[in-house]
């Protein structure tokens, strides 16, 4: 989670602060093994038990592990190349669209935002 | 409670009052009390119709109390109480009165036994609903009101033409299951799919949900696809079609939600994607399917609402629900933050969370079936539904890159209405009888068995492995402001630009033409006005002579046709 | 009209015949030709006669319009109020069979009595329409138009 | 005690109010006189209503005057369908009783009010007695006491506006006209018969058979009631009228005065002149069937272009009677429900309507449609009831417009008339366009500034949506109605052999 670090813990919520270390990029490496360790360790379970499935192709070994990655990384490019046909300027719609006006609008705290108060 | 019809009685009666109920707490006790007094007149009645008279020798059914009525009755109530405590702060009466309509109309509907009421309370919605959409009052959300109203009504209209046919078939109203086999039960058929949504005539959900106010977009996620879902379920069970209807709809959204920036645009796909287990449940028609039709819309709901929710509260409080301008929000509204955790975990059926025991029920009814490339299909929705809901909104709102919003967390009834769905979330994952003992078909189904812990625990988190090696190597697709086309293009965009190439081809004999015809109706108009305007011969009442005359015509000629 | 002395002395003499004979056909009415309606015009005539002559203010001395309004209004009363009396006697509405021991006897009583409600009513409608008429007095001043 | 009272509730539905105008007459002060009026309309509506309940089940009731047996005697004879027409109009007079009080008040002068009341109560007993007499003379009577009363009434809009006078004088005339044709009709039938009790008149004109002069008083009677109802090309005289009188008075007789008059036509129409299938069916079908048809649309078209709101609701009137005759000249079952229904309906609907605008004359001082912009703000109650009212006008499912027009369009399909069924639904939008128009103005126009509505009291508003809802619950549970109205076809069916022949 690669974004400025910010060490700087006061005027949180007592909760954020318990979980303020969380984007240092130290951090963020150790979740992502964890990560890796848990995957292998449920990968390895399978053959642990005797697993009930449906169909035949459940009984190859951490293949819902394999399915769901592929399956995945598969949405993600597939998504990736859809914008690229899709992707228009936000204004396209305009006039008269909501993806450019000012979300405000919708019922924002107008003190938070110090914007104008809106409905 | 007196048995008073409709529970949709007490929400109407209350949309009445509320306006003038003053101060504004007392208000919003009244709103709260609302859903709980509705819910009483229905909680403890023995299942049958009630509230059946007849119009015009048909015989209508306010109310009819069966297990499938009663728990959408359920939930639904239960939704409106969460949504109105969740807009504790809102002061603006149209809403208020919207929502309490809006919802009542979805409970009217819900228990409607025959087609004309549920024609109303359907109508009903649409007409309620697209004010929570106006409420926020730019031009943009009057524009997608409009567009909205259009669809819905449009399904209305659909809905009457097929039950005007419908009778002159049978000779009935009544709402049980029908057969797509006539013109009638086609259309029927047509107008529950707008409402749910189907591919190609969905994209008023993705339009309308994120242009809502943002407790507005809270209510619009719980009813009206979900009336859908419980239209069919009552309707179609089944009925085959809907399964390849269903499993499209799984699947296209969530590659429209992976690239869309808009968060509150990605939970409307994302709930298009989840209508579409609840239709492949319907359109497999076994009794655990609806049982998971059931099961999955009363969990969806709760979830929805809580990533609904959380969104909002973000929004509350930045102003803003575009992926591309939050992040690291976990800072700020920690508790937010774990309320949309655990709605993403429960959306993405994690054990433990309540879709983990609702959706391997409609799983395990396709893979019971054989449905083998449904249930494939399935299976890749759930790895979007993880990637979309369960990992895009809770990452780019209180993770990834700090925004640098440093706002307050969000307000303490907001925080409660989220506590409690995000606990009724828990609560149903770990205790899967609960919701299992009022579904509509004895249930013998055990979720937690070690093969399906695991293997769902294989898929979602090396799903979540692959989203984490794609962040690292920083193949995934950032979040970009942008508005990306879907089919709402075609009427949009095509439509419009078409029209205005046709309009001018046409334009010059269409000049032509008008003047023409515009003459011709200005002079008929002038006629009209010359012969019955105030002045006119026909508003002329005074001479007593013109009377007389006219007496003597018409006797005239009624005697000489007593002769003839 | 103080000149027109013949005119006054020769009313005076006419009225009271005037009355009598009115009289005499109200009376009359249950089995002669008569009754209420004839002898309620001729009735009134006497006091329009006197009108004329002597001035409707004088006349109105003798029957301001209130009574005459109150004496219509009881003509009224005497003819509905015989119809409810036979009806609580047991009898249909206007069955004046009930009315005495004897039907034939009731029938006349009936007639005579029903009779007298009309010929009041008739007698004070008259003399108001004529005053309504006779008095530069309406509801709607002329200049209001 | 008890006994007396129910065996003479015919003669009591009559004789109470005719009883209490002269006493009310007498009580002088206006708020007296005001609260006794209102005591004997409740009163009248109690009698109708337990005669309704006595004529709904079983056999027409029949009460002999004085004693004296029916051919002779005058008749009292009540069946389903005069019963339901009494209701109607006791209901609506106690209805407007506690409407009127404020409303007459701002109207007319307090010294006058007694009178008025006494007028009012007059015009009742009129009315009830038109329905509830089974003797064709008799008829005449109190079509003439109604009337004359009607006229007073009228005039006394005077206080308001001076040509009250006028459209009093000229409803005179032409009511007269009216009622001498109704009256030579029944002489010619006497003529030929020798009776004038309706059912004896039906035996004998059976007997007698086809001859001119009974078809002479047969047209003189159609013409003659054809003035009362303001069919269409007879109807001059009603939109002053309606405009006019004040607005107590227009809404009584708008809802009432017209519907007794249809009653009237079909109990001459059926029960008197069931002799010659063939020749009325010739009358109804081309001279009733384009009267009525015209009407619909020239009157509603006339409406749309009317400033004033009573003037406007009047026209609309003359173009619902449009529809009632429609369905009596289609000369079905279905078609004589439809007329029965609308009567009921059309009462409702249209005393909400008059009694919303004369809220609206007493809040803003004028019934102009072009006053009332932003009245909506101002008067939202009174508003709404009119909303709700045009509604029902228009004839939208929910409410009992929808009702009748569903019957008049069943009817016309059954004799495959379609082109008709495609009429009426045309000049339903024309009532579209009148009644938006209104509603243009009062909710979407601003109000024109320096003006004060405020928003009319209680004892009016009540009424209002009383009617309001009853035209609401009556278009959502039919069932009251339409078998009343069914049963009351089937008496008048029943009685007369025209349809027989079908």
């Amino acid at each position: 989670m690669t974004n400025h670090p910010n060490g700087k813990t006061e005027g949180m919520p007592p909760l954020a602060r318990l979980l303020s270390g969380f984007d240092k990029p130290r951090n963020v490496t150790r979740l992502f093994y964890l990560l890796l360790a848990v995957c292998i360790a449920l990968g390895l379970a399978d053959f642990l038990y005797h697993k009930h499935g449906y169909f035949a192709v459940e009984e190859f070994p951490a293949i819902y592990g394999l399915f769901g990655f592929v399956a995945y990384a598969a949405v993600i490019f597939l998504a990736k190349g859809l914008r690229l046909i899709i992707r228009r300027p936000e204004d396209y719609y305009e006039p008269f669209a909501i993806d450019t006006e000012d979300e405000r609008a919708a019922g924002s705290d107008p003190e938070a935002t110090g914007g104008k108060p809106h409905a | 409670m007196p048995e008073i019809g409709t529970p949709a009685l007490v929400y109407m009666v209350a949309a009445l009052i509320v306006p003038f109920v003053r101060p504004a707490t007392l208000r919003q006790i009244l709103l709260l009390a609302v859903p709980v007094l509705g819910l009483l007149t229905f909680w403890q009645l023995p299942y049958g119709t009630y509230g059946t008279f007849n119009l015009m020798n048909m015989h209508v059914g306010l109310m009819r109390l069966d297990a499938l009525s009663y728990v959408f009755g359920l939930i639904f109530s239960l939704a409106a109480f969460l949504a109105l405590l969740y807009a504790w702060h809102v002061r603006d009466t149209v809403q208020q009165v919207a929502t309490l309509l809006y919802a009542g109309a979805g409970l009217g509907a819900v228990f409607a036994a025959d087609l004309v009421t549920l024609f109303v309370f359907w109508e009903g919605t649409a007409i309620a609903s697209v004010f929570l959409i106006w409420a926020r009052r730019t031009e943009g959300a009057y524009a997608t009101g409009m567009r909205y109203l259009i669809m819905q009504v449009g399904s209305g209209v659909i809905l009457l033409a097929g039950i005007v046919l419908f009778y002159r078939e049978t000779g009935s109203i009544a709402f049980s299951r029908m057969d797509l086999e006539s013109p009638a039960t086609w259309a029927i058929f047509l107008a529950f799919g707008i409402k749910c949504a189907f591919p190609l005539l969905h994209n008023w959900l993705q339009d309308a949900y994120p242009a809502a106010t943002i407790t507005g977009t809270v209510t619009l996620s719980a009813f009206t696809t979900k009336l859908a879902v419980y239209a069919l379920a009552r309707g179609f069970p089944g009925t085959e079609l809907l399964i390849y209807i269903g499993a499209t709809m799984t699947l296209f959204p969530v590659f429209f939600a992976a690239v869309e920036n808009n968060l509150r645009r990605v939970l409307a796909y994302s709930l298009n994607n989840q209508l579409g287990f609840m239709v492949v449940g319907v359109g497999i028609g076994t009794p655990l399917a609806l049982n998971g039709t059931v099961a999955h819309a009363f969990c969806h709901i709760l979830y929805k609402a809580l990533l609904f929710m959380s969104v909002g509260a973000v929004m509350y409080r930045t102003g803003t629900s575009k992926a591309s301008e939050l992040g690291g929000l976990y800072k700020s509204m920690p508790l937010t933050m774990i309320f949309c955790v655990v709605g993403a975990m429960s959306i993405s059926a994690f054990p433990l969370f309540s879709g983990f025991i609702s959706k391997s029920l409609i799983l395990s009814a396709s893979a019971d079936t054989g449905h083998f490339f449904v249930w494939l299909a399935l299976v890749v929705a759930s790895v979007g539904v993880l990637e979309h809901s369960g990992i895009k909104i809770p990452y780019f709102t209180f993770f990834a890159h700090d925004a640098g919003h440093r706002v307050k967390e969000a307000p303490f009834h907001m925080l409660l209405a989220m506590g409690i769905t995000a606990a009724l979330c828990i609560g149903l994952g770990v205790f899967p009888s609960l919701l299992y003992g009022i579904l509509p078909y004895a249930v013998d189904y055990t979720p937690y068995t070690v093969t399906h812990v695991v293997t769902q625990l294989q898929l979602l988190l090396f799903a979540g492995l692959a989203f984490a090696v794609l962040i690292r190597t920083g193949l995934y697709p950032a979040e970009i402001r942008s508005v990306n086309l879907d089919f709402d293009w075609t009427y949009r965009r095509l439509l419009p630009a078409a029209l205005s190439g046709v309009a001018y081809l046409v334009q010059g004999t269409w000049r032509f033409a008008s003047r023409i015809v515009m003459g011709r109706v200005d002079s008929l108009i002038a006629g009209v006005y010359r012969a019955h305007g105030p002045q006119g011969p026909l508003a002329r009442t005074w001479p007593t002579g013109s009377m007389v005359l006219w007496i003597a015509v018409l006797l005239g000629m009624t005697l000489v046709l007593a002769y003839i | 009209m103080k000149h027109h002395s013949i005119l006054r002395v020769v009313s005076k003499l006419l009225i009271p015949p005037i009355i009598l004979y009115a009289l005499y056909v109200q009376w009359h009415g249950d089995y002669g030709p008569g009754g209420g309606f004839q002898a309620g015009v001729v009735f009134a005539v006497a006091f329009i006669l006197y009108a004329l002559v002597y001035g409707v203010d004088e006349m109105m001395r003798i029957l301001p319009p209130r009574l005459l309004h109150a004496l219509a209004g009881i003509g009224v009363l005497i003819y509905a109020g015989t119809g409810v009396v036979t009806m609580l006697l047991g009898e249909n509405f206007l069955g004046y069979n009930v009315l005495a021991h004897d039907p034939k006897h009731g029938q006349e009583w009936g007639i005579i009595v029903v009779e007298l409600g009309v010929g009041i009513t008739v007698a004070s409608v008259m003399m108001s329409i004529f005053i309504a008429f006779a008095c530069h007095n309406p509801p709607i001043k002329d200049e209001e138009w | 005690m008890l006994d007396i009272i129910v065996t003479n509730l015919p003669a009591l539905q009559v004789v109470v109010p005719l009883v209490a105008a002269p006493v009310c007459a007498m009580l002088g002060r206006g708020d007296r006189s005001w609260a006794f009026a209102t005591l004997v309309s409740f009163l009248t509506f109690a009698i109708s209503v337990s005669l309704f309940v006595a004529a709904y089940g079983g056999e027409p009731i029949s009460y002999e005057m004085g004693g004296w047996a029916p051919p002779i005697g005058i008749e009292y004879r009540i069946d389903v369908l005069n019963a339901f027409v009494l209701m109607i109009v006791s209901g609506i007079a106690a209805l407007v009783m506690p409407y009127a009080r404020r409303s007459v008040a701002s109207e007319i002068p307090a010294e006058r009010q007694a009178f008025f009341y006494t007028a009012f109560l007059l015009c009742l007993t009129g009315l009830l007695g038109v329905t509830i007499t089974g003797d064709a003379f008799n008829v005449f009577v109190f079509l003439e006491i109604s009337s004359l009363s009607t006229y007073a009434l009228v005039a006394s809009g005077a206080w308001r506006n001076k040509r009250a006078l006028t459209a009093a004088y000229n409803y005179l005339i032409m009511g007269t006209v009216g009622a001498t044709f109704f009256v030579i009709g029944i002489g010619m039938l006497y003529m030929i018969t020798g009776t004038l009790n309706m059912a004896d008149l039906a035996v004998r004109i059976a007997e007698h058979g086809d001859s001119r002069t009974l078809r002479m008083g047969f047209v003189f009677i159609f013409i003659g009631i054809g003035l009362k109802l303001a069919m269409f090309p007879l109807h001059l005289w009603l939109p002053n009228a309606y405009s006019f009188a004040p607005s107590a008075v227009t809404s009584f007789i708008a809802a009432t005065a017209t519907k007794v008059a249809v009653y009237v036509l079909l109990r001459f129409m059926f029960t008197v002149f069931g002799f010659d299938y063939a020749f009325q069916a010739s009358t109804l079908e081309n001279v009733l069937l384009p009267v009525a048809i015209v009407a619909m649309f020239a009157a509603s078209l006339v409406a749309i272009f009317q400033d004033d709101l009573k003037r406007m609701l009047a026209y609309s009137s003359i173009a619902q009677i449009g529809y009632m005759l429609l369905g009596l000249a289609f000369l079905t079952h279905t078609g004589l429900v439809a007329t029965i229904v609308h009567l009921f309906n059309h009462a409702v609907t249209k005393g909400a309507l008059f009694m919303v605008a004369g809220c609206f004359v007493l809040s803003a001082g004028t019934s102009s449609i072009s006053s009332l912009r932003g009245v909506g703000r101002d008067m939202p109650w009174t508003t709404a009831a009119f909303v709700a009212g045009g509604l029902s006008l228009i004839g939208l499912p929910l409410t009992v417009g929808f009702i009748s027009k569903w019957y008049l369009v069943q009817a016309s399909l059954e004799l495959g008339w379609w082109p008709v069924a495609l009429l009426i639904m045309g000049s339903s939008l024309l009532a579209v366009i009148y009644v938006w128009r209104v509603v243009e103005a009062a909710y979407l126009q601003p109000a024109p500034e320096g003006v004060i509505r405020r928003e009319a009291p209680l004892s009016m508003l009540v009424p209002a949506w009383i009617l309001v809802g009853l035209s609401i619950w009556f278009g959502i549970d039919a069932s009251l109605t339409t078998t009343a109205a069914s049963r009351a076809a089937d008496t008048l069916i029943g009685s007369s052999q025209i349809l027989w022949q079908e």
